[in-house]
């Protein structure tokens, strides 16, 4: 076994003791999870487990009461806002897909490109042809390019779900919090979607949460199972899903 | 894209065909604007005196009309909004070709359309008691000036109820700010000590009274007779006369003597706890004269409504309106330079049963009447003055004591520095 | 690349709106001076000065939309910045007044003579120099915008909470400006002006002048406007309206573009103030009333948020109307401005324009519709598309 | 002011030789009648030594024509020139004969000329017809005399109370009888044993009262006391300044009271179903008008039931601007749910409307809306006043907040409509019928303000404006306080209160109301969705 420290220094985001608490609720229990750089990782639990207010404190959104949040070792998340932490390589897809429906498939792409994010970076931004190409490149990934010109809106649930996703590829992190992609797909979307997932991860760290075993099964990758704000069980699907606590917890009897 | 281009030439149209209409049946009638606020914070206030200004054109009317013309009165709205009464003065002068403008009550209101009446050479009757410091070729203050209704007040006070100790209560603006400069100037040179004077200013529209008037009976407990001399501003006197009832300041004590309340203001309120209480007006509906209690029953009648008061506003309206038909026939044409020349020193009845004169200043002349209220909403006059001339540069304000004004050729002047002997600014 | 950014700006319906209001700023004024007054075609001084003011109300609602439109901050307190603005304007004019006050003071204002003032307060020093009186009108609401977003967009104050701030903003200066002691002349304001660079500011030929620079002012303004709002950072603020959370996560500083996009909106307003105040001859704090706020919400509202062209429209629509209804039906016209409000949201949600252009691309989406058979051209998609459009 | 002084001068020496000469009682035993007569020619000055000399003549019988010159009841007959007490009668006025209280029979008004009265006279008669009154058998009629000598202190008094005193034995009258001596004694020439005892007796009294009438005689008393004098008066401030303190607590109480009936109805309309509703302040307004329109109806009908007419008027305003209110959410607000910004358009439309609509039946000018009498008037408690008013409005905030606490909370239509404005569809699905809890809960919010109305309308002015002066302090109110909780709008509407108050004596109304909008706008900053916002993941998504 690895020591503390050392899984701590190879690790790309790095959670100890983390916990927090909502009008007396804790959400979060001392909470620890590890992310090694170029993972794909699961994570399932039930309802108020804690999955999205992970998410939350790892972007920045939430702060922590207690704990440490690490990336790359030595940056405190805890210290940053959720533009700093997207800045330093941290990608998140709601649970809700949230694309702009306003703006056609394109501009959300543009928007999402890591260029220059300042006001006067962005007023006076002419697209250039590496960015075009960079674009198309997203757009043929996540299967859009048919529909570049459409507005989001009009794009099906599926559909948006692919475009938050390459919105994020466009963001070129090192680190994808992915929250339930498939929720709403239908069968034939979900098994392209983990299709593509697989493809993404070849790159850097995805961490997904799904409630879809079956798609989880898909992925085949390490699990991670929260409940009650900590983590229950850690490893493959099969170990996981025999583990007698989380039958209890969460599969049901 | 092409509609927007559409619509903004229509509109220009519109405006202007709205504007040749009304001048093509201009050359029958005489025209006379009435500037009151029918909507907004001011209506409760202004809408009356549009009502006086239409009853008293329908009766010169019906005494048949002026110059052998009838009366046409323009009403619009300014709707307590400053700087449309200045679009509106604009519309009445330079559209509808009034002879003469009937209008206003807040001095902001008369700030802002006073350059307009310069420009376009017109003529503004302003009836109601303002702060002074001016004098405009254009404007007639039928009003009372500080020196018409203030001092007078206070000297009442003085000497028939002994008051040694002031406060000066008041809204934050600038009618009670100069009147109370005035007036402080005024009392310090009849020899009150400044730590007698208690000065307080409050918000617009301000209703939780309780803590300045426990202020005030504190300050009124140092042993010498204080008096409360209130210039607060309309919408706030029924809180505050409610609060100085229910804390039991009763006029016997702490007597309090205001410059804006009314008969109408007092139709809001039940007046029992009130009686002794004091304002100092040029006019009340209680005054026992024959031209008064036609001009009641008149008005009465007009508004449908046995119950509709009087006051000094309204009275105001009554003698600009008057002298003014009278300029005019003098002149004989509604000519306004003409108008302005046969105006001055025109004396018509004022309702009080005396006259009042257009004097060279563009003020009036008047007396000061204080009266206490009474259980029935009326005031009880227990002061009149002679006539008072109304006196537009404070002689108590260390600028503007040096300043006249003459209107008359050759001076024609709203600010002649006696000092100097120079017309300072407009006139030159 | 300046270039580009302008040149981006000139879409269709912006070139044509420009073009309208370059044509205004030189014919009014034109028909004004040049043709008899009893020619067919002479346009009077009254209706000049009134659409002059109409202008600047364009200009304020134009302001309020790049907010409220594009980055979904509903301000309810731009009529602060109008007002700053028109009383750094009124400053400037009355100190141009000088010897020439009734009182005669070659320094200090009327207000300030009666009101007993020894010495001019310090902030009026330096208003006397236009340039000076003119910086004023961008720095003084831009430093109140930024200082005022800086902690409101750093906290995330948001939606309604915002509002109600603006508004208390608003309000407290109001009461202050209320103040004699401020020195900006209390309740009365400032007014009585004569000159301005020297004109006289109730000729004529200086009111055309300040009539057409409204305009040209205004359609310098909408470039501005079209040019941020087609840029890529233009894209952002949307993104910023619709879904603000995406935008924070995509590394966007939002603080930062909310604040940016409120200080350039408070200078607009600024300067639609100090149009305002010389066409109109006064400017006191009636103007800070949180009603007047709303007003110009409302002309936002009413001609169409989130198109540029409509509070233009709207701005100059409610107000001709309020113009003749306080004439023409004085004692109903509140009726009418009150049911016109009523309408607009019930059966005109987008506004004016927003109504127009949403007819043009349901009409554009139902051909595209049609061309493309692959495509799901239901009626549902067509919807889609143009409520995504807007 | 010079001849005046002079007056008074030669009245005091004439009084005091008067009392030098009748030592015992002071009377001159003259008969009053050509005294009161003599009031028809007389001015003022001359009318306040009249009076002077009928209270010499220690006639009772005198007191009632006092009371109703007082009252400004005394009339002279132009015929005879005699003077007699008038009482409205059904055609013109009731004579009533000064002295011996017999009916003369009515007479137009016109026949008559009322005698003038001021607010110097009424202190006279105040003091004069106390003295006369000291000794009258009716317990109540003694209780008022010897607070009338109290308030009005003089010299000449001093002898009648100190009789009644003797006779005394009623201890609160006996009470009363002793502060008033204890007043007389400091302005007479009593010795200076008496006048310390005095300043003891006084300092007892406690209070503004108290301060008021030690400082009215420190410029004039004897060296030797000036002593006691001095610490009577700083014990007395330092215990007032407390008393100050519990006074602005109070100030503060009530007009967050205020605030919070202002806002309550708001907090329902705004806070839970999210409708910026700038209709709220006419719904106030609706409800001022409502009290005004039964106050007519039973002005003129049932003048008996006056008192009752605040209790009337509850249910009346509640129904008649709820009523309203379901008008306007069928009419236009359920188009716009979920759309809170074009509620504010509409709304705001609405409240034009409102406004002209009222402006145009009642006129713009105010409307009279009394108070009934246990809403006049105040009680002392210690060292403050507490008017009756105000502290019935903070009891009737309260009282509204509570039951519409417990409606929300523990009644089925709570329960639903907490329901529908969560999740609507969810709602809906169960079966609530979410049009009819909407419309129900508009209605509600706006009879609730309704209600306010009826309270506001004894304290502010009755016109189509009142409801424009508290629409903006009431959204500020349920912003504050945290929108969407209840609590945070009482905590919200209480804590501003007291801070304006608290913020008033130092800075003055002004400034305090400007820095109160200064720290609303701050404490935003700091707790972006107020007081009581609502943590966790569900409100922010």
């Amino acid at each position: 076994m690895n020591t503390i420290a050392e899984t701590r220094a190879k690790s790309l985001l790095y959670l100890e003791d983390v916990s927090v608490s909502f009008d007396g609720f804790k959400a979060l229990n001392a909470l620890s999870f590890v992310v090694e750089p170029g993972e794909l990782r699961a994570i399932i639990g039930p309802n108020g487990a804690g999955k999205t207010t992970m998410m939350d404190i790892i972007t920045g959104k939430t702060r922590p009461d207690t704990g440490k949040v690490l990336f790359e070792d030595t940056i405190d998340l805890t210290k940053k806002d959720e533009a700093d932490i997207a800045q330093l390589g941290i990608g998140r897809k709601f649970q809700k897909p949230t694309v702009f429906e306003s703006h056609t498939v394109w501009d959300n792409l543009e928007l999402a490109l890591n260029r220059d994010r300042g006001v006067f970076g962005t007023l006076f931004y002419r697209l250039t042809p590496e960015d075009k190409a960079r674009i198309e490149e997203i757009l043929n990934t996540v299967r859009l390019t048919h529909r570049a010109r459409e507005y989001a809106a009009n794009l099906s649930h599926g559909q948006k779900q692919w475009l938050e996703i390459g919105m994020l590829l466009a963001q070129e992190p090192k680190l994808l919090l992915v929250d339930e992609p498939v929720a709403g797909m239908t069968d034939a979307e979900t098994v392209e979607t983990a299709i593509l997932l697989r493809e993404i991860a070849r790159t850097r760290s995805v961490v997904v949460v799904e409630h879809d075993m079956g798609f989880i099964r898909d992925l085949g990758v390490k699990v991670t199972c929260l409940a009650e704000g900590s983590v229950l069980a850690e490893g493959s699907i099969d170990f996981v899903s025999s583990d007698p606590k989380v039958i209890e917890n969460y599969l049901g009897r | 894209m092409a509609f927007t281009a559409k619509l903004g030439g229509a509109l220009l149209a519109a405006v202007m065909s709205t504007s040749a209409l009304s001048s093509a049946y201009a050359a029958d009638t005489i025209k006379v604007g009435v500037l009151h606020s029918l909507s907004g914070t001011m209506a409760i206030s202004e809408t009356t005196l549009k009502d006086v200004m239409l009853m008293l054109i329908e009766e010169q009317n019906k005494k048949g009309g002026l110059l052998g013309k009838k009366l046409e009165a323009v009403v619009v709205d300014p709707a307590s909004d400053w700087p449309l009464f200045a679009e509106k003065a604009r519309q009445l002068i330079s559209k509808d070709k009034v002879a003469a403008v009937f209008g206003c009550w807040t001095s902001s209101s008369r700030k802002s359309v006073l350059p307009v009446f310069e420009e376009l050479n017109s003529i503004l009757f302003y009836p109601v008691q303002y702060e002074g410091e001016e004098s405009s070729r254009n404007i007639f203050y039928t009003g009372a000036a500080p020196n018409q209704q203030a001092i007078p007040a206070v000297d009442y006070l003085a000497e028939t109820e002994g008051v040694k100790r002031w406060v000066l209560e008041g809204t934050d603006y600038v009618y009670p700010q100069t009147t109370n400069k005035i007036l402080k100037a005024y009392l310090m040179s009849k020899g009150v000590a400044e730590s007698d004077i208690l000065i307080n200013y409050t918000p617009f529209g301000f209703s939780d009274w309780q803590t300045e008037v426990s202020k005030i009976k504190s300050f009124g407990s140092a042993g010498k007779k204080t008096a409360v001399v209130s210039t607060i501003n309309g919408d706030a006197n029924v809180p505050f006369y409610k609060e100085l009832g229910n804390q039991g300041i009763k006029a016997k004590d702490i007597p309090v003597v205001a410059f804006s309340v009314g008969e109408e203001e007092l139709a809001g309120l039940d007046t029992k706890p009130l009686v002794g209480h004091l304002a100092a007006w040029n006019y009340f509906q209680s005054v026992d004269a024959p031209v008064n209690a036609e001009f009641i029953k008149e008005w009465k009648a007009y508004t449908k409504n046995p119950k509709r008061v009087t006051n000094d506003p309204m009275e105001a309206a009554y003698i600009g309106f008057n002298a003014w038909v009278k300029a005019v026939e003098a002149a004989g044409t509604t000519d306004t330079d003409k108008v302005l020349d046969s105006i001055i020193g025109v004396s018509v009845p004022n309702l009080s049963g005396g006259y009042s004169t257009v004097m060279p200043n563009h003020h009036i002349t008047k007396p000061v009447l204080i009266g206490e209220i009474q259980a029935d909403g009326q005031f009880d006059i227990v002061q009149q003055t002679a006539q008072v001339v109304g006196d537009e540069w404070s002689d108590y304000l260390p600028d503007s004591k040096n300043l006249i004004s003459d209107w008359r050729k050759p001076m024609a002047c709203g600010n002649f520095n006696v000092a100097s002997g120079k017309c300072g600014g407009k006139g030159m | 690349m300046i270039s580009g950014f302008i040149f981006r700006a000139l879409e269709g319906k912006i070139i044509v709106a420009i073009a309208v209001l370059l044509g205004i700023a030189v014919l009014v004024p034109a028909l004004n001076l040049m043709t008899a007054p009893d020619s067919a075609l002479h346009i009077p001084t009254y209706v000049m000065s009134l659409f002059g003011k109409y202008l600047c109300y364009a200009l304020l609602a134009l302001a309020l939309d790049l907010v409220w439109g594009y980055c979904g901050i509903l301000s309810l307190g731009h009529g602060a910045f109008f007002a700053l603005g028109g009383y750094a304007m009124g400053m400037y004019l009355m100190r141009q007044i000088g010897p020439r006050g009734v009182y005669g003071n070659p320094v200090l204002p009327d207000f300030m003579v009666f009101l007993n003032y020894k010495e001019l307060p310090w902030f009026w020093y330096g208003m006397d120099w236009f340039v000076v009186a003119m910086a004023m009108v961008l720095l003084v609401p831009g430093l109140l915008a930024f200082v005022f977003g800086w902690f409101a967009f750093r906290s995330r104050v948001n939606g309604v909470y915002l509002s109600i701030i603006t508004q208390a903003m608003t309000y407290a200066l109001m009461l202050a400006f209320f103040r004699n002691d401020m020195g900006f002349g209390g309740n009365n304001g400032l007014t009585d002006f004569k000159d301005i660079l020297g004109f006289q500011v109730q000729a004529d030929g200086t009111r055309a002048v300040l009539f057409a620079l409204s305009a040209v002012v205004l359609a310098l303004c909408l470039l501005i406007s079209s040019a941020i709002v087609r840029s890529k950072f233009g894209k952002v603020l949307v993104g910023v309206r619709d879904a603000e959370s995406r935008v924070r996560f995509l590394g966007f500083r939002v603080e930062n573009i909310k604040l940016f996009t409120f200080v350039v909106s408070a200078m607009m307003a600024g300067i639609a103030g100090a149009l305002f105040v010389p066409q109109v001859g006064i400017i006191n704090p009636g103007e800070f009333a949180p009603a007047n706020s709303i007003e110009i919400v409302v002309w936002t509202a009413v001609g169409g948020r989130g198109t540029l062209i409509g509070p233009i429209i709207g701005a100059v629509l409610v107000n001709a109307g309020k113009s003749f209804f306080t004439g023409a039906f004085p004692e109903f016209w509140l009726y009418a401005l009150g049911s016109l409000f009523i309408f607009v949201t019930r059966f005109l949600p987008r506004g004016i324009v927003g109504t127009v252009q949403h007819g043009f691309k349901a009409r554009d989406a139902m051909r595209a519709a049609a061309d493309a058979e692959k495509g799901r051209g239901d009626i549902g998609t067509v919807a889609q598309t143009v409520q995504a459009a807007e | 002011m010079q001849d005046n002084k002079l007056l008074r001068a030669f009245w005091l020496i004439l009084i005091l030789s008067f009392s030098v000469s009748a030592p015992c009682f002071a009377q001159s035993g003259a008969d009053p009648k050509p005294l009161i007569d003599a009031l028809a020619k007389a001015d003022f000055s001359e009318a306040e030594r009249l009076i002077g000399e009928i209270a010499l003549t220690g006639d009772v019988r005198a007191v009632p024509a006092l009371e109703a010159f007082s009252e400004g009841d005394l009339y002279v007959r132009k015929a005879d020139g005699l003077v007699f007490i008038g009482k409205a009668g059904d055609d013109g006025l009731e004579l009533i004969e000064p002295i011996t209280g017999v009916s003369a029979g009515p007479a137009p008004k016109s026949a008559l000329t009322k005698i003038k009265i001021n607010n110097n006279l009424r202190r006279v008669i105040s003091s004069a017809a106390g003295g006369l009154t000291l000794l009258s058998p009716d317990r109540s009629v003694r209780l008022s005399a010897a607070n009338a000598v109290l308030s009005s202190p003089s010299a000449e008094n001093l002898d009648l109370v100190e009789t009644a005193l003797a006779k005394e034995t009623d201890p609160e009258v006996k009470a009363r009888m002793t502060e008033a001596r204890a007043v007389s004694v400091l302005s007479s020439d009593r010795s200076v044993d008496d006048k310390r005892d005095a300043i003891r007796t006084i300092k007892t009294i406690g209070g503004n009262d108290a301060l008021s009438i030690l400082s009215a005689v420190s410029g004039s008393i004897d060296a030797s006391l000036k002593g006691d004098l001095d610490a009577a008066l700083a014990a007395l401030q330092s215990k007032q300044k407390l008393w100050d303190m519990a006074q602005n607590v109070w100030y503060g109480l009530s007009l967050g009271s205020v605030l919070l009936l202002a806002a309550i109805g708001l907090a329902i309309t705004f806070g839970v179903m999210g409708i910026i509703n700038m209709a709220h302040g006419e719904m106030v307004m609706l409800g001022a008008y409502s009290t005004f329109m039964v106050q007519d109806l039973i002005r003129d009908h049932a003048p008996g039931l006056f008192d009752w007419s605040l209790t009337i008027a509850l249910p009346v305003a509640f129904l008649v601007t709820g009523a309203v209110g379901l008008v306007i959410e069928r009419a236009v607000i359920r188009f716009l749910y979920g759309r809170p910004l074009e509620t504010l358009l509409a709304t705001w439309g609405v409240s034009l409307i409102l406004q002209q609509t009222i402006r145009s039946i009642f006129g713009p000018t105010n409307q009279e809306v009394g108070n009934p009498s246990w809403m006049s008037g105040s009680f002392p408690v210690g060292g403050m006043t507490i008017t009756w008013n105000r502290m019935w409005i903070i009891v009737f905030s309260l009282t509204i907040f509570f039951t519409l606490l417990v409606v929300m909370k523990k009644s089925a239509y709570g329960l639903s409509m907490r329901a529908v404005t969560q999740n609507r569809r969810m709602a809906s699905s169960m079966g609530i019928r979410t049009p009819w809890v909407d419309a129900l809960t508009f209605a509600l919010g706006s009879g609730i303000a309704g209600i306010a109305g009826v309270a506001l309308s004894q304290i502010d002015n009755v016109s189509p404006n009142l409801g424009q002066s508290y629409i903006i302090d009431s959204f500020m109110v349920v912003v504050f306080g945290g929108v969407g909780n209840l609590w945070g709008t009482l905590v919200g509407a209480l804590s501003l209160g007291v801070l304006n108050k608290f913020l008033e004596p130092s800075v003055g109304a002004v400034l305090g109301k400007i820095l109160v909008l200064v720290l609303i706008i701050l404490f935003i900053q700091k707790r972006p969705r107020g007081l009581f916002a609502l943590k966790g993941r569900a409100v922010e998504a």
